[in-house]
């Protein structure tokens, strides 16, 4: 999890397929500008989210991981959202045991219309990665 | 309280109240102890109870494919027996559970108590169906001051300590392996499609099967230390386990191995539940 | 090893205008299992899907990337192009490199084409594992559910009945009617309302493939496209079938203390009532909140006088279960209430009137039988100004949005109050006058130029009582003056917003909605009356404010959807779902506690010789592919076809890893 | 015992002062205990605010961290000292950046943490008019009272916390609570001309005439008002004002603890009613309230 060698940083983005990632596309839709350094995943809902991904992204080299989905109670699937809202405190504070710096996790809601708040949360993420990169 | 374990099994034994019992049996020296698998009755002499029955026996419950069990059990053991019941490993009402009071067990190499054993509040073991001799429980509450103490240090500081503890590591698996919710018939670091883990030995790989292996015991994993006691480079993974406990209290106030109808805090969920540091 | 063709679209400049398309291209053929990478102007055009099925011929591929737009828009067109070229449709991938790349980084053009090589790139390392997947089927219940009783869920539920297809028509009110039935007459043609939509009311009735449910609301939506399982809660109407609607309960029905909701709160209404006159069914209910006997236990008054004992206290709420194919979700409008408009007076100046409450009152069967009074006097009005656009355009009331239909309405309820009353004076206050739509702006001329309406091009800041006048200030930004009009009335054109609870409502079928809680459809434009949830279709007020005409539109719209999914016999379902290693699994039940759709069965069999072990085991039939189970899985005995974790790792190690050449 | 950081401003101690007697003589009979904040600055009002923020933010923060210091809400009789404590609050929340410039210049740390309340936010929610009920003398009956609250007391609505910016009720609702009867009228938050008050006194004329004339005609027999400045410009110019007019409004402007006091038994003297240049003596002894 070496990351000093890097440039660019590197941010890997999940994004459930009903919510966040149709959030990302109104995000086009609507020319907002964010920085280039997240790459998207796309996932079914955040319910898919396995915590073991995200463990293997940062141990690949990610300088910084979102998961985003539906906001609670508009879950494409009900519930996968509240499991996801569940795994992810728990899943936080163990990596940061572990010297995850927390500026480097973070989940977010973003249903399918707010493209704006997509923009926000991937400028929001990439500054504290960057925070952490420059100031420890 | 030997002899009375001792009779105690051979009466289920006989009655075939149980097909095996598991309990500790001397081993190479007076320090030493060793699991005993039990099937005939006029074998159970064999049997003895001290400070220094360190193993957790809940592990070889999922071992023996048996429908019938009686295990013996410190009281810190129970936890394991019914984190596996929820688990729906086996059945309560096919293996009877033998408490053991206990004053504390002695790491062999050290001659001193478990750090577990300090304000050890089952000593007097609770939910056996059968319960033997007497102690006194500690007035003091599990203490997680270590565990704060770690949390304080900086991301940084806590990396550079990691990657030290797993410079060291050798990837033997023994922690895995004494672990007993550790009992996935095919192992993710073991697997090849996909290689979730390389079986390439380093400090960063090895770090990653314990990052993984620290996730999936998260509200499971009772702290019984077994890990921590069975590493042979000394990786103090008691500092990761109790991290699991003090987490799985303070983010869902969940305690494994409490209840064997619990839902664990992962695979449920409140409507109401905390969402602070989300977006 | 893989043999995989890339396929980079420019869609004209949407994205060649950013990324360096070929330089994509060129790169992608540097990737292991690349067999051949194409640009092309628009690749889901004839010819470019073509240069796809030619080159799996030439090349002898077996698996695609196409780099384009987002897969919501277009994956199922390229999936069916390569199924066209013999391939298994799940053996491509789509990279967006337009809605998450060129849209969003044309501020610059070189990080943009090099996250275009990245996207591609991870696009081909998830393909890589990628499965061919066989199609599933499944049964579809014909019959139709339409909620929401307005002239949009009328004219739906009588087209697909018309089609031949059986329909539950749901109506939360005790009529079916809407908003379109409070209405006087209609722009621009100055049509009455009730004369051109209470046949259609009637047809409805009538019709043998349509059952109405009044009085009735959806509660628990569980299932999917063609097996939708819906409970719906008959509220008790206390009335049982045995009415003939004569009315004589209503009449002498004594308690008239609540206000009437279909009058707008302008006239009482009895404890028993039909909401208005031509009221379909035409069979009253009962409001339990105010009537005497429930309230007292004393009265009995409508059981007296019912001359076929239709009156029935004891009847309780039902909750009914029913299995739909397709849904209809039409629940419309209500409109903004000025009362936190604190310059009009906060809904406190009872002479400051909402639009639907003029409606009502210059209505011949309204509650002043037609004639226009002020609620506070009744004394008959001349001067009076209509406000524009309350609680649309204003972002201090967080309503950005233009509602359409005001501009309008207001122009035929100025032409109306003067065709009654020749000696008023009507005064609009304005910001823009938005007349699109056929007749439409010769309407509104013919409302200036005709009747002498006099339109102010300004907001009103403040409006307030001086003795029994209304003092209403505004400016006039045309002439730059400040103005003050003394009127007897203001009308204030309220724009409208989704229904209170449309959110709820929403959240049962999991139906995406925007800030406001207008219903999103999947495409704006190109599928306007189809939601993200297939089986569920909108139309209406519920999506975003619109006029009669567009509404009557989007309403034979989703009739049209509905009649194609059950024209056919079987479904097609997506086969993205989870799947089980029963060889890893350990029995835990983790998975079958947490599946949302209890598509998890638990199993004792021998998986493999001797070894006889509790395991999961998916239903695939009912199974929606969320991947709760994959994500909460420790064994990992559990996978999800079309995300399983070796696509899944596959994309974060070529996401985490930079471009593998220098380019 | 209620006790609360008092920011009297320069007004109350000159042009004012009589507003700030009454307000100490009415705190004094209703138990609140005003501590006035010891060498409290200037606001900041007009001339900071247009010019720096910094200076805006800074010189209330002063006051603001003094009440946080000492744990108690901070209030100010006058409009316009209230508006700035308050905004230097929330442009503190809004900005860390100036609130760590502001902190470098004050030399000590805000938290964020004063609540900063106008005195009749104060007497009314703070205190609860129950309470206040319970300590009248006098009913002020037969008076009709216009209140005016003019601007910064209600605008910005989200500073203020005030849902009802257009027809404000807080003052009104004391009226009556004084036995008095607050009149329905609509120019309760109109512009009074303000600053104006020295450079365009035409503009000041034009307006705050308005708002006498609304009065009148709505049959107030006086304008009850919670900011000097409102005050200076509907009395002092009122003899102008009629003049224009060509009538004589005669119309006496009294400030809220005014009212108050002479519920609560206090007499014309004591709450320095003198300094008026219409003289509310006439009509108060005609109501049998003197």
């Amino acid at each position: 999890m070496s990351n000093e060698k890097k440039k660019d940083i590197n941010v890997v983005g999940f994004l459930c397929n009903w919510c966040s990632y149709a959030g990302a596309d109104m995000t086009g839709l609507g020319r907002n500008i964010y920085p280039s350094n997240i790459k998207i995943i796309r996932i079914p809902c955040t319910g898919r989210m396995d915590p073991m991904m995200i463990i293997e992204a940062f141990h690949n080299g990610a300088d910084g991981v979102l998961v985003s989905g539906c906001h609670p109670g508009d879950c494409h699937y009900s519930e996968g959202n509240f499991y996801w809202r569940r795994r992810y405190p728990h899943l936080k504070s163990l990596m940061e045991h572990f010297g995850i710096d927390k500026r480097r996790f973070h989940a977010s809601w973003v249903s399918a219309s707010e493209g704006k708040k997509f923009a926000e949360v991937v400028k929001k993420v990439v500054a504290d990665v960057k925070d952490w990169q420059e100031n420890g | 309280m030997d002899k009375e374990l001792q009779e105690l099994i051979k009466k289920l034994l006989t009655e075939k109240k149980a097909e095996w019992a598991i309990g500790y049996e001397k081993a190479y020296d007076e320090f030493s102890t060793r699991p005993a698998f039990i099937i005939d009755p006029a074998d159970t002499a064999r049997l003895i109870f001290n400070k220094y029955c360190i193993n957790n026996l809940g592990l070889y419950l999922t071992k023996l494919k048996k429908n019938k069990l009686a295990v013996v059990c410190k009281g810190c053991d129970i936890a394991t027996v019914f984190e596996l019941i929820r688990e729906k490993q086996f059945k309560r009402e096919n293996v009877a559970i033998i408490g053991v009071a206990c004053e504390g067990v002695l790491d062999k190499r050290t001659n001193k108590l478990l750090e577990k054993c300090e304000n050890c509040q089952v000593k007097q073991p609770k939910g056996a169906d059968f319960t033997l001799g007497n102690a006194k429980n500690s007035e003091k509450p599990k203490s997680y001051a270590d565990v704060v103490e770690f949390e304080k240090k900086s991301s940084k500081e806590k990396l550079e300590f990691w990657n030290r503890q797993f410079e060291k590591c050798i990837r033997c698996y023994a922690c895995r392996n004494v672990c007993p919710v550790c009992y996935c018939p095919d192992c993710f670091a073991l697997r090849s499609m996909p290689e979730y883990l390389s079986k390439h030995v380093d400090a960063d790989k090895n770090k990653l099967f314990h990052m993984i292996r620290m996730q999936h015991v998260f509200g499971r994993c009772t702290d019984c230390k077994a890990c921590d006691t069975a590493c042979p480079v000394n990786i103090p993974l008691s500092m990761l386990t109790k991290k699991l406990a003090k987490d799985a209290k303070e983010l869902f106030n969940y305690e494994s191995g409490a209840d064997t109808d619990a839902r664990p805090p992962l695979s449920t969920y409140d409507e109401g539940d905390s969402e602070s540091d989300i977006m | 090893m893989a043999r995989i063709g890339v396929f980079v679209c420019h869609c004209g400049t949407n994205i060649a205008g950013v990324v360096d398309v070929t330089r994509v291209a060129k790169y992608a053929e540097t990737l292991p299992g690349v067999r051949i990478s194409v640009d092309y102007k628009y690749m889901c055009s004839d010819p470019g899907q073509n240069t796809i099925i030619d080159a799996v011929k030439k090349y002898n591929l077996d698996r695609i990337v196409v780099a384009a737009c987002s897969p919501r828009m277009h994956e199922g067109t390229f999936r069916k192009t390569i199924e066209r070229a013999g391939l298994n449709p799940y053996l491509m991938e789509m990279a967006n490199i337009r809605e998450h790349v060129s849209w969003v980084h044309s501020d610059d053009k070189e990080l943009a084409t090099q996250k275009a090589m990245k996207v591609m790139e991870m696009a081909v390392a998830k393909v890589r594992r990628s499965e061919a997947l066989s199609k599933m089927f499944a049964s579809i219940e014909k019959r139709a559910l339409v909620i929401g009783g307005g002239i949009a869920g009328i004219q739906a539920a009588l087209d697909i009945a018309g089609a031949g297809y059986k329909v539950v028509l749901v109506e939360k009110e005790p009529s079916i009617g809407g908003r379109m039935a409070q209405l006087d007459k209609t722009f621009p043609t100055l049509d009455c309302s009730a004369c051109i939509l209470t046949p259609k009311m009637v047809a409805v009735s009538q019709d043998p493939n349509i059952t109405l449910m009044t009085y009735a609301e959806v509660v628990e939506v569980c299932g999917y496209v063609g097996q939708f399982d819906v409970k719906i809660k008959q509220k008790a109407k206390s009335v049982n079938s045995k009415c003939i609607g004569c009315g004589v309960c209503v009449t002498k029905c004594p308690n008239r203390k609540s206000l009437s909701e279909f009058n707008e709160k302008l006239a009482p209404r009895k404890a028993i009532y039909t909401p208005f006159p031509q009221a379909v069914p035409n069979v009253p209910v009962i409001d339990r909140e105010t009537c005497t006997f429930f309230k007292t236990g004393k009265c009995k008054i409508c059981e007296k006088v019912c001359p076929t004992g239709a009156i029935e206290y004891t009847q309780q709420d039902e909750i009914i279960k029913e299995k739909f194919g397709a849904v209809v979700v039409a629940t419309g409008f209500n409109i903004y209430d000025h009362s936190n408009y604190g310059e009009y007076g906060y809904g406190e100046i009872k002479d400051v009137i909402s639009s639907l409450q003029f409606e009502r009152l210059i209505n011949s069967s309204g509650p002043t039988d037609g004639h226009v009074v002020r609620p506070s006097d009744h004394k008959e009005v001349k001067n009076v100004v209509f406000i524009q656009c309350v609680g649309s355009r204003d972002e201090s009331k967080h309503r950005p949005y233009c509602s359409r239909v005001c501009c309008m309405y207001t122009a035929k309820q100025a032409m109306l109050l003067k065709d009654h009353y020749p000696e008023t004076q009507s005064y609009v206050f304005y910001i823009d006058i938005r007349s699109a739509g056929k007749n439409y702006e010769e309407f509104v001329q013919k409302a200036q130029n005709d009747y002498g309406v006099v339109y102010l091009r300004g907001r009103v800041s403040k409006i307030y009582e001086r003795g029994d006048k209304l003092i209403v200030k505004g400016a006039d930004t045309l002439s730059g003056a400040q103005v003050e009009v003394e009127a007897d009335m203001v009308v204030l054109a309220n724009g409208l917003e989704p229904k209170a609870n449309a959110k709820e409502l929403a959240q049962l079928f999991h139906m995406s909605y925007d800030q406001y809680g207008f219903y999103n459809e999947l495409h704006p434009k190109l599928a306007p009356v189809e939601t993200a949830i297939s089986g569920v279709f909108v139309a209406g007020c519920c999506i975003s404010p619109k006029d009669i005409p567009d509404t009557v539109a989007q309403a034979s719209a989703t009739a049209a959807k509905v009649c194609a999914l059950f024209s056919k016999e079987k479904l097609e379902v997506e086969p993205l779902i989870a799947n089980v290693n029963q060889l890893t699994c350990s029995g835990c039940e983790t998975c079958y506690n947490v599946c949302p759709y209890s598509a998890i069965e638990m199993e004792d069999k021998e998986v493999r010789r001797g070894d006889m072990r509790h395991v999961a085991k998916v239903l695939e039939s009912v199974c929606k592919g969320c991947g709760a189970c994959v994500g909460s899985c420790y064994c990992k005995a559990v996978d999800l076809k079309g995300f399983s974790d070796r696509q899944v790792m596959n994309q974060i190690e070529t996401a985490t890893t930079e471009l593998s050449t220098n380019d | 015992m209620l006790k609360v950081a008092y920011f009297p401003g320069c007004s109350l101690s000159s042009t004012a002062k009589e507003y700030d007697v009454a307000t100490r003589l009415v705190c004094e009979d209703l138990e609140i205990d005003l501590v006035e904040i010891p060498e409290w600055t200037c606001c900041g009002a007009t001339t900071a605010h247009i010019t720096s923020e910094l200076t805006a933010a800074a010189l209330p923060a002063k006051s603001l961290i003094w009440a946080e210091k000492h744990n108690m809400p901070i209030t100010s009789p006058c409009s316009a000292c209230f508006s700035r404590l308050k905004m230097a609050h929330l442009n503190m929340e809004k900005d860390p950046n100036l609130k760590k410039e502001v902190e470098e210049v004050t030399g000590e740390t805000y938290n964020g943490k004063a609540e900063v309340l106008h005195l009749t936010r104060v007497m009314l929610e703070k205190y609860g008019l129950e309470n206040i009920k319970a300590k009248i003398k006098k009913q002020l009956k037969g008076l009709k009272i216009a209140c005016y609250y003019g601007c910064l007391m209600t605008r910005p609505a989200e500073v203020c916390e005030n849902d009802r910016v257009e027809n404000p009720m807080i003052m009104d609702n004391l009226v009556s609570a004084l036995g008095a009867e607050p009149i329905k009228w609509y120019y309760k938050t109109e512009c009074c001309g303000a600053a104006f008050s020295l450079t365009k006194t035409e503009i000041v004329r034009k307006l705050s005439g308005d708002i006498l004339k609304e009065a009148k005609t709505c049959g107030a027999d006086l304008v009850m008002v919670a900011c000097p400045l409102c005050h200076s410009n509907l009395d002092a110019r009122q003899p102008e004002i009629s003049k224009l007019l060509k009538t004589d409004l005669n119309m006496p402007i009294l400030y809220f603890t005014q009212v108050m006091g002479l519920a609560l038994g206090y007499d014309y003297m004591d709450l320095m009613m003198n300094k008026h240049f219409i003289d509310p003596k006439p009509l108060l002894k005609s109501k049998g309230i003197l």
